[in-house]
């Protein structure tokens, strides 16, 4: 048992720190916001140069070699600036379905043009009536001579404006709730068949709401008659990035509260010396270390090979950290008072990355239901 | 102890609920069940067609143009209003401005300014806060200096709401530097189209426009628009705070609320059914309901003591309608979001008056759920931060 | 809409306070505990004397007229001092079923005694299945020439020990969890077949396990095939009545807790002074006035006509005040520290109180659970 | 970074659950699981067999007689005792006296006091607390007096937990009055057969006699009984104190409650189904499993940096253990209350020797929980209470 950062993981965080430091103060990043994008080519090619576009993929195809705690340390720097970039679509996910779901030969193809920072990936899962369920499907894909035509409408799909390509769900056979029938399909988001309306989202990411009309795939990821396996494997090694991104997040607006408390002066003194005040922080800070923990967990249970434990696992990481980032956003917005409801002002723009964090992929209270459905983490006896 | 309405009190309400299915439009209906305020100009038509009603202010008194009522009709009309839901009267001139001019201002100030009040001729706003008060409204900084029959006025205000309507401004003054903090201050009002004011929209984290900044840059204000007299302002803004006993419960502005929730969430599928379905979604809509049917007891307690106080003392309930009613609104905020899902995250100003779904981004009743959300957590912020009013009930009431 | 007492309800409840006030000392109650009854035969007649014991039975039966206002403010006097007598056993709910279900005969005969304080009353319902469902009844009734011949076991009746006659629920037809078939017979404690083991309730109150075999019903109570609204009647007006007690023993523990605040000191100055601690008192004091105002409520909803919509009211008063007590009575004894740990201390007392009332009929979560299932307080729209 | 346990880990924890599964008594076990507390005899029946297994003092270095594990084998060791559920080693004897006298004991004391310790041939009290001192501990007033080669005390301590069972007290006492508050205290050993000390049960709230007051009448202590140097007692209470790093929550202890609790939710009908079944209950459960599974990860993490500090000040993430380990621990307790229902109540002291469910008024398995609930509310009042942690916390690590 050892949470200490090896030699190479040190260097990792420091050189993301660094680089994120650099090119993501407030003024920058709403800079970015504003561009056509949405977020900075610049800083890309920069995660291109570090390795963080090819982190999980192994040495030989040119990546970086990163498990579950590289994505820990990436996702947490991430979480700490706020970062608009694509890289949990791309890298996490879209990283995750190559690994797992993809061709030697089209590993061979995608890998080097994603580690490079050329092809953008996104994930086109959510349709309007599934909510939180990956196997809600009504997207449907049909045979067509050695291809697949896909018909159905996606929303929601997080930066489904910039990606060059589309992971799609959809339904080869079966009924639109059933778990067996459903296929992974690559399709080109700029090719025939796919029409995309981009959109903000309230944290300020991109998202696209998709209409697929006999777009044709490009290829397959997985069993296209029972891909569900490989969706909730992505997806769970997604939610363990999201409890990084969410305990750097808690800890960058728990820091940035902190100072406020010692510095804005109410009643002439700081409010940080009122006693209420410091408990309401106090709890915020068990509720931070509590996710944290639970962060390691979860980067400990993304490679569980038991689908059944590893979904348990990332419903209980779902729900702790979920719960946490309410806690820690709601109240540092309530503990700065009004300047923190001003978007010019960082602390609100954290509380909302972790509000939309906290539902990715089904909010705490979606995966409590999901867990006691299940048993529990700990058996009876 | 009657704890019903009487006859007399159900009629009333009956002719309340017919008045506003009669009068108000589809339109500003539409937009409020979505989640978003009305528009400038639904807010106006609607203040008149009330002033032609001669409802425009629940609580004036007759002899100022108020309708006479009781408590227990201005409860009804408010709720009423708010369950409909449609514009409550505007605020800043029904309810603060107004019922201080009444209060202390001169028989030339009444007839100047309040018929225009009723009528929404005139937007008032408020000039209180300034950026570094926060809670602590009394250490104001923005000064006013009497320059023969003018003050004049160098400072700055901030969150003044809707100050980008607003025609006109009351404001709180340091006229008396040397003075202790709450002595030395003084209510005015003024002309927002004088020289030397600048308003800067302040954007909430939602993306609305709803506060601004407000700079004085040696603004001339006739000594005549003095409220009160010169140094004794405080008692202005004393009598103006703690005149609301119970406008924040919004008890009826909830129910809405929870009769919305509960068609979204019907409307929403979770789990192969409706998310109303959910046991544990229905249970915490069942206890903010049950937390608001306590609350409307608790406004009913309020209401029947108040008519019988004789001092103008704020009550300590009040600092229990603040806490719940935020608290309750706040939660609700918070569901309708859940219900929607992923489809209540597209940005979008919620207040734009041309609507930001047009590219069809997310169901119409999802929209813009999420901006509701983020943008009232103020609600536990402003008018006494619930930490404010916990240090109210712990002095004031329990004596700690 | 009045909330001010009439004279006459001054009158009651001053004169309540009164007798309590005199009667009821910490010592005084727990000499009662400790006495062969585990209450106090001197109190019991001097309720009788003041009409409390007569207070909702007609002025032409020899009763006091009073109505559920009345209840109320006997019932928050009785949470004031947690007094031990059989009155919620006897008067509330036995004298609801003699009112709502006796035969002019039977009232003529029991309605005097019950108001002279001659005649106990205790309710056996619970079952060891049955949990919090009125209607799970597996205790029989058999038709046996006129009479009912009553066979089954019930658990926690309260007062049961010192009861002279038993109200007891059998099933006459249908299965366990049936909603007819169920009636409701008085039995005589002291008869043959009837089996008693008294024993004290952890909040000091006393209660029996009742085995009935073969034991000969006395009279019959309501329709003995249906007889459920009747007990759902008579268990809705004692919710009414049990919101006054947790209102009355919430207000009791929370001045006590303020007073010992503004007077042990810590760290050199009273704990009062402390903020995290003065805002843990205002938000108790939300919660107590929040049940405050559900009591009236209670009150208001005891004579409600419709059924469905009483059964709902009530659902919401127990819990708000399920929710209230458990807070107030948590955060007293965690207020005071380890002196409310202390049996020799009262604040514990309250708490364990508030935590049974609680569960009488059912706690927080069940009714939250069934006001949820039949739709809540407010209508879609 | 690894996070696992090494396979000697794992391999050791079989070890341990091997050796509990084959010599706890079963009578032991079940009255544990009860929820009742082990009686004297069989805390000292367990207590030697782990001595005679040198397993007796897990935290105590080699040389002194414990069994020279690394941090990760003593929280093996203790988690596996805690679900098993079978006694810990007697925690004033192990980890509170012991170590104080192994840090700053004279050898002399060592050699008399150790082996006994272990052995549970003494049983160990603390006399820390008195009456009005509270969370204030260094406001202790009771007295010693050196005269020749004795103290004289005179005093009283309070919550002195099983003083009725012990044969010694270590007590904390004020030698020098005219000393500033945290200095002028010294730790005495006194023998409880000593003249002049009475022990008076405190009955707790539940009808439990677990704590006790102690009352010190012109007690002679023998000088050679002072553990360190006169004055400077509060370097061993702060020391003994800032000893508890991960004990507090109870991982192990809180993980054997859930499994109890998910066993009686499954024989207790709610709504004709197992209460187990009822999403509400089963959502409930399922929160304090996955804040559980936090607090281990929590406890791992301070295990593994306690490893690697060279000073010996208490780590911030004490208080979070502490606030999270008893909160998880009373909401066991409150939810095993609830799952029995009305059966929870009958009233009984749950650690009398003899039970108290003879008469049979209530099922086995329900009997007594609400006594237990009620007694674990003092969790978040001891060892420093909630309130306490967090000014800790607010004013040691975040600075305010």
């Amino acid at each position: 048992m050892d949470f200490d950062l090896t030699e190479e993981q040190r260097l990792l965080q420091d050189s993301v720190a660094r680089l994120l430091g650099n090119k993501y103060g407030f003024e920058q990043r709403k800079g970015y916001m504003k561009s056509a994008d949405g977020w900075s080519r610049e800083v890309w090619s920069q995660y291109a140069e570090l390795g963080l576009l090819g982190l999980p993929f192994g040495e030989d195809e040119g990546g970086f070699g990163g498990g579950p705690v590289e994505t820990l340390i990436v996702a947490e720097q991430i979480g700490r600036y706020i970062t608009l970039e694509p890289w949990m679509s791309t890298v996490v996910i879209g990283g995750g379905f190559l690994r797992h779901g993809a061709s030697q030969e089209l590993r061979n193809e995608l890998v080097p043009q994603v580690a490079s920072g050329e092809m953008l990936l996104a994930f086109a899962q959510v349709e309007r009536q599934s909510r939180y369920d990956l196997f809600d499907v009504a997207t449907t894909a049909k045979k067509d001579g050695d291809g697949w035509v896909i018909n159905g409408r996606k929303g929601y799909v997080v930066h489904g404006d910039s990606a060059d390509r589309l992971i799609v769900t959809a339904r080869t056979a079966g009924d639109r709730r059933e778990r067996k029938g459903i296929g992974v399909f690559l399709v080109d988001a700029k090719g025939p068949g796919v029409e995309r309306r981009g959109y903000r989202t309230v944290d300020g990411q991109r998202a696209a709401e998709v209409e697929l009309s006999g777009a044709r795939a490009v290829a397959v990821l997985g069993n296209p008659e029972d891909g569900l396996p490989l969706v909730d494997q992505v997806v769970d090694e997604c939610i363990a990035a999201l409890a990084g991104e969410a305990v750097g997040a808690m800890q960058a607006v728990h820091d940035m509260t902190i100072d406020y408390m010692k510095t804005r002066q109410q009643f002439g003194r700081p409010i940080g010396s009122f006693q209420a005040l410091q408990h309401r922080a106090a709890d915020m800070l068990v509720a931070l270390e509590q996710s944290r923990s639970m962060s390691y967990f979860a980067a400990m249970s993304a490679a569980e090979r038991n689908p059944v434990e590893r979904r348990k696992a990332m419903a209980a990481v779902k729900v702790q950290i979920g719960r946490s980032a309410r806690f820690v956003g709601q109240q540092s917005v309530q503990l700065h008072g009004g300047i923190a409801m001003t978007i010019e002002y960082a602390a609100g723009h954290y509380f909302k990355r972790l509000t939309v964090n906290d539902a990715m992929f089904g909010d705490a209270d979606h995966y409590v239901r999901d867990l006691s459905e299940t048993g529990g983490l700990v058996a009876a006896a | 102890m009657d704890l019903r309405f009487t006859d007399e009190e159900i009629a009333f309400r009956q002719e309340v609920r017919d008045f506003i299915a009669k009068e108000l439009p589809a339109e500003t209906r539409e937009r409020m069940v979505a989640g978003r305020s009305p528009t400038k100009q639904q807010v106006v038509d609607w203040q008149r067609k009330l002033n032609a009603r001669g409802w425009a202010a629940p609580e004036w008194p007759k002899e100022a143009g108020g309708p006479g009522w009781t408590l227990a009709q201005r409860y009804i009309f408010r709720e009423e209003l708010q369950q409909a839901p449609a514009p409550s009267p505007l605020g800043f001139n029904i309810n603060m401005c107004g019922p201080v001019i009444i209060e202390f201002g001169t028989e030339e100030q009444k007839r100047k300014y309040l018929p225009r009040m009723l009528n929404l001729d005139d937007w008032w706003c408020q000039g209180f806060s300034e950026p570094g008060a926060g809670s602590d409204l009394a250490g104001l900084k923005t000064r006013a200096v009497r320059e023969g029959d003018h003050y004049v006025v160098n400072g700055q205000k901030t969150w003044t709401t809707l100050a980008q309507h607003a025609d006109w401004i009351f404001l709180l003054v340091r006229t008396d530097p040397a003075a202790k903090k709450q002595e030395g201050i003084s209510f005015l009002l003024c002309d927002m189209k004088t020289p030397g004011i600048t308003v800067r929209p302040i954007i909430t984290i939602e993306g609305g426009h709803e506060v601004n900044e407000v700079f004085f840059d040696d603004v001339k204000i006739p000594a005549e628009n003095l409220v009160g007299e010169e140094n004794r302002g405080w008692d202005c803004a004393k009598f103006l705070l703690g005149n609301e006993r119970f406008g924040q419960a919004r008890v009826g502005a909830s129910r809405e609320r929870i009769r919305r929730l509960k068609v979204i969430a019907q409307e929403s599928m979770d789990g192969g059914r409706p998310l109303m379905e959910d046991p544990d979604f229905r249970r915490k809509v069942t206890e903010i309901e049950v937390e608001l049917k306590a609350l409307e007891m608790t406004v009913m307690r309020v209401i029947a003591t108040e008519s019988k106080r004789k001092d103008k003392k704020p009550d300590p309930a009040t600092s229990v309608l603040k806490i719940k009613g935020t608290e309750i609104q706040q939660m609700c905020s918070e569901l309708l979001m859940k219900a929607a899902g992923p489809y209540a995250w597209a940005d979008g100003d919620p207040d734009e008056e041309d609507g930001s779904n047009e590219v069809d981004v997310a169901p119409d009743w999802a929209f813009g759920l999420a901006g509701v959300y983020f943008n009232w957590r103020k609600q536990s912020i402003y008018g006494g931060s619930n930490e404010i009013q916990r240090n109210i009930m712990a002095k004031a009431f329990l004596g700690l």
